[in-house]
């Protein structure tokens, strides 16, 4: 391999982890969401994607500049989060696990089809901010629709984690996720509790939605079974419930789907990324930074 | 004792992270005997059952039954080699009905040599009669056909001591088997126990009814954080200051 | 009937194929959302054999399910350990590779001038056996029905044997399955090998159904569908996972008025009536008063007179 | 019960073998070449397909065409209930149109019977517009 042929490979897997920063969202969605109520969301990223939508909904009706499409994504993402909070999971016995799992795909083949539905399949296009912006580090150039996706991506994370490690709200959400019945007698309300980290991660969620859409440039109802496959294997190999882990390996997942592409091409990527999910369950289920290989 | 014991644990540990559930522990149980263990909440008592029906790996030690160490073994095996328990929140299968409870645990020989079609599909007239001895034995014959979920809290109880009694053990665990009970209740439980013994089958106790343990334990040994603190005939125990000390401020023991 | 008609049924018996193959790993309590590799895995065998090696039909499908029972039983072994989320996670990696892999396989041959088999991700055309052996659509609808009817009374013994009432109980609590000296990882393995084969032999048939598969078709939201199947219909009986199917394709895509927003009243169904339901609508308990009713009736029937309350039992299935 | 469950099992195994059972024909294999473009609405397209026989090339004419749909990556998610096709003015050419439910692949299985017995299956894209052969499956 010449150095060309490095360099190359270097940009590519550059890009992919800034774009990794979509998926450390999307994986800390599906871990607050397990760390609380110990259930895996699955309509949740198929809800980022009907959430950017809703921002081009918002965007076709009043002109606005192309940011307000990520602040319009953000809130339509809280309301669904609400929403599939109430219908997967506020009136199913929580001693069925196997109902919330099926619910949350209910969920997300509604939210798909609805998406079919609204807009025959056909591809849309979402704005990009900074797409002609390219940063040149060295023999790299950094595309600016990435960048800022990243970095929206890391300022989402920051407040989080304010938000988590700051707040009284951050405090409950905790307490619930590792005693929730001592937090019940501690006078946490639970219910109020679960609606708010829906309501959080489904914030995050179309914030995730819609840097999606800007970095692919489109947005289609495809999109979300592959985002929630990417979004589970995320949270698997950061360890369920943990938000580092989430985050280092949105970032590690983003990278290494590039550099499978960049040396075995398009059809053989997800082949390894999936082996490499398998591997991590098969031999070290606790994920990246557990302690033993996980087992009691 | 001349006979060799059912069942032996040889300095047997098991620590949770630094918690020393139990510690160090040896016992014999002798066979045809009925040895009630007892302790303070949190000196170690249900631990031990779980470690000699494999529920958890041990730290240290060895679970010997029968001659045979059985550390290693997996759960099911020891069941097979003659352990079977029931649990202080009652386990049962809520959607499977009575009958089927009792049928699938059934693990006697004679279930072993039965041949493929009858072991498989309805079992042979003994192992027929046998489950509906059982159901018998217990009063429940009449819910035979009812889901075990359906069943009053009384009847639940019986039912799971019915289904350990079905695996034909050797060594029957029962982890408190009388909470929550009348003394009506404890009286029946106290004949069935008996019977138990008396049809051969040794029984490991744990029960905070004082009155239960005194009453039929041949022997008793009791734990208080997670050391064996005394062993003995009811009458020694009760007479040990260690115990005293042990229970100080409980007035179940007189 | 006409050849719509006989379409849809064809199309509910294969499906209901992968959706009895997904209930019986809910029986021991692990969802699964790899079942459409087994699937894959039997239509590309089947399809091979009849297609390439010139293999009989009635061959063939039996290699299509060896093939799944046995590829299942492989992946069956390294996944055993895990439980629940982590068993699903496993599962729909292992599709997911299986599916990349048809993407990948090339295996042509030349037969009557064109080349034939599986290429890749453009999937495997000329699965022609049934055209070659002029078995005409109602006659494959019948062989399709007969082998799901044969499944069928498999379940039925199976639930009234050790094996099933086992597997209930490990889907149940399997902890204390295990504490009935039954062995946990034996019976898992054996769900899953079951379970792959019959996946395996539906996809067979849908491979010579249609003539053509192709690698997309194996995609995840098959074995999401054939898990919601299950889960709709009820995890009483084997005939659960084909009241969902029924309730599927058959009700919701043959009335015509229906038929554009199928999916979404199905998702719909699925989010909603599990909150009713937790456990579908032929649930255990469902199907033991059914069981209760038609023993009662059954007394009735053999002596006049006011049913007595429930004698010994007649055996030990519900 | 027992004798009753055997009886079932033999009916059972008689009609599987019966389906199997047939012998190898030489049988007319049929070519087809197909062209749609996008009719007066969105979704709405007319397509003609014309049918030939793969060995000789002779156009195949007097054929019952049914066409059905089915998109490879929803398998049995969206399927579009199969269209009868007329046979048009060319020899062998038939016309149907065409009614999906989104843009995207379809697999167009088209159906024939009468003299010749086949099924050919075509795989194409549709989009706002256009249709072309479907490139290979990306995500």
């Amino acid at each position: 391999m010449d150095l060309l042929d490095l360099i190359d490979a270097v940009q590519s897997v550059a890009d992919g982890v800034l774009f990794g920063a979509t998926y450390s969202l999307l994986g800390i969605g599906f871990t607050l969401i397990f760390g609380v109520m110990h259930k895996i969301n699955l309509s949740y990223a198929a809800a980022s994607i009907g959430a950017a939508y809703a921002s081009l909904l918002v965007m076709s009706v009043v002109q606005a500049p192309a940011v307000l499409a990520f602040v319009a994504a953000a809130a339509a993402g809280g309301v669904i989060g609400g929403l599939v909070y109430l219908v997967g999971f506020r009136f199913i016995p929580l001693a069925n696990p196997l109902a919330t799992l099926m619910s949350t795909v209910g969920l997300l083949l509604l939210i798909d089809e609805i998406i079919v539905h609204a807009t025959d399949g056909v591809p849309l296009s979402y704005p990009a901010l900074f797409s002609d912006v390219i940063v040149q580090v060295g023999p790299f150039g950094l595309r600016g629709d990435l960048m800022f996706v990243f970095a929206l991506g890391c300022v989402c994370m920051v407040l989080l984690l304010l938000l988590l490690y700051r707040t009284r709200l951050g405090l409950a959400t905790r307490a619930v996720s590792q005693q929730p019945t001592a937090s019940l007698l501690c006078g946490i309300s639970t219910t109020r509790v679960n609606v708010l980290t829906f309501v959080i991660t489904g914030v995050v969620g179309g914030i995730a939605g819609a840097m999606t859409g800007a970095a692919i440039g489109m947005l289609s109802p495809l999109l979300s079974l592959p985002l929630t496959v990417k979004g589970l294997i995320v949270t698997v190999i950061g360890g369920l419930g943990s938000i580092p882990g989430a985050i280092i390996a949105g970032l590690i997942v983003g990278g290494l789907e590039n550099a499978f592409q960049f040396f075995r091409g398009v059809s053989e990527r997800d082949l390894y990324i999936m082996l490499l999910l398998f591997a991590f369950l098969v031999f070290r289920p606790g994920g990246i930074f557990a302690k033993s290989s996980g087992r009691d | 004792m001349l006979e060799l014991p059912v069942l032996e644990l040889k300095d047997v540990s098991k620590h949770f992270g630094g918690v020393r559930a139990v510690d160090g522990v040896d016992l014999g149980v002798a066979r045809g005997e009925i040895l009630a263990l007892i302790g303070p909440n949190g000196s170690g008592k249900s631990t031990i059952v779980n470690l000699i029906c494999g529920l958890f790996p041990l730290t240290a030690g060895r679970v010997v039954l029968d001659g045979v160490d059985i550390s290693g073994m997996p759960m099911h095996a020891r069941v097979t080699g003659g352990v079977a328990r029931t649990f202080q929140n009652i386990r049962l299968f809520g959607q499977l009905t009575v009958w089927q409870n009792l049928w699938v645990a059934q693990n006697s020989g004679e279930q072993r040599r039965q041949n493929f079609g009858r072991r498989w599909f309805g079992g042979s007239r003994g192992a027929r009669g046998e489950v509906e001895r059982t159901l018998e034995f217990f009063d429940l014959a009449h819910k035979s056909n009812e889901l075990a979920a359906n069943l009053a809290f009384g009847e639940q109880r019986r039912l799971e001591f019915a289904r350990a009694l079905s695996a034909k053990p050797a060594l029957l665990l029962l982890d408190e088997p009388a909470a929550g009970m009348n003394a009506e209740e404890i009286d029946q439980l106290d004949n069935r126990i008996r019977k138990v013994r008396d049809d051969g089958v040794t029984v490991l106790l744990i029960e905070h009814q004082m009155e239960l343990v005194m009453s039929i334990a041949d022997r008793i040994a009791v734990l208080n954080f997670g050391r064996k603190i005394a062993e003995g005939t009811p009458a020694e125990v009760q007479a040990s200051p260690l115990v005293r000390e042990a229970y100080l401020g409980t007035p179940e023991i007189a | 009937m006409d050849d719509y008609t006989i379409g849809v049924l064809s199309n509910i018996g294969v499906v209901s194929f992968v959706a009895l193959s997904a209930y019986l790993l809910l029986l021991t309590g692990e969802i699964s959302f790899g079942q459409q590799a087994f699937f894959a895995i039997g239509a590309y065998a089947a399809g091979i054999a009849t297609a390439l090696w010139g293999w009989p039909l009635a061959l063939a499908l039996a290699w299509g399910a060896l093939s799944g029972g046995g590829a299942a039983v492989l992946v069956g072994i390294p996944t055993l350990r895990l439980h629940g989320l982590y068993f699903s996670i496993a599962t729909l990696a292992f599709a997911e590779m299986v599916r990349i892999l048809f993407e990948l396989f090339r295996y042509q041959v030349e037969i009557d001038g064109e080349l034939t088999g599986p290429s890749g991700a453009e999937g495997f055309r000329n699965i022609r056996y049934i055209f070659d052996h002029n078995i005409d659509a109602v006659q494959f609808l019948l062989l399709i029905y007969a082998l799901l009817a044969a499944a069928l009374l498999g379940f039925v013994l199976l639930e009234r044997s050790r094996t099933g009432v086992a597997f209930r109980m490990i889907g149940e609590d399997a902890t204390l399955a295990g504490l009935q000296g039954i062995s946990v990882a034996r019976h898992k393995v054996l769900a899953a090998g079951i379970a792959g084969a019959l996946a395996g032999v539906g996809g067979g048939l849908y491979a010579h159904l249609t003539t053509y598969v192709e690698p997309r078709i194996f995609d995840v939201m098959l074995g999401v569908h054939s898990l919601a199947y299950g889960l709709i219909g009820g995890l009483g009986t084997a005939f659960g996972p084909l009241l969902g199917v029924l309730i599927d394709i058959g009700l919701l895509e043959s009335i015509r008025a229906l038929a554009g927003y199928r999916m979404i009243i199905f998702g719909g169904i699925v989010a909603l009536l599990l909150i009713v339901r937790p456990r579908g609508l032929l649930d255990e308990r469902t199907m033991h008063g059914i069981g209760n009713l038609w023993r009662r009736t059954l007394l009735r029937l053999r002596r006049p007179g006011p049913g007595p309350g429930p004698g010994p039992g007649p055996g030990p299935g519900p | 019960m027992r004798p009753a469950t055997r009886r079932t099992v033999a009916v059972l195994f008689a009609v599987a073998a019966a389906c199997v059972a047939g012998g190898a024909e030489a049988q007319v294999r049929a070519k087809a070449d197909l062209r749609c473009e996008q009719a007066s609405e969105v979704l709405l397209y007319d397509c003609t397909v014309g049918l030939v026989d793969s060995r000789t090339n002779e156009p195949l004419t007097g054929l019952a065409v049914t066409i059905g749909a089915d998109m490879p990556s929803m398998a049995g998610a969206h399927s579009v209930r199969p269209v009868v096709a007329a046979e048009g003015p060319a020899k062998g050419t038939y016309r149907f149109r065409l009614a999906l439910e989104m843009h995207g692949d379809w697999a167009l299985l088209i159906n024939l019977s009468g003299a010749t017995r086949d099924r050919v299956v075509k795989v194409l894209r549709f989009e706002d517009g256009r249709v072309g052969e479907a490139p290979p499956p990306r995500r």
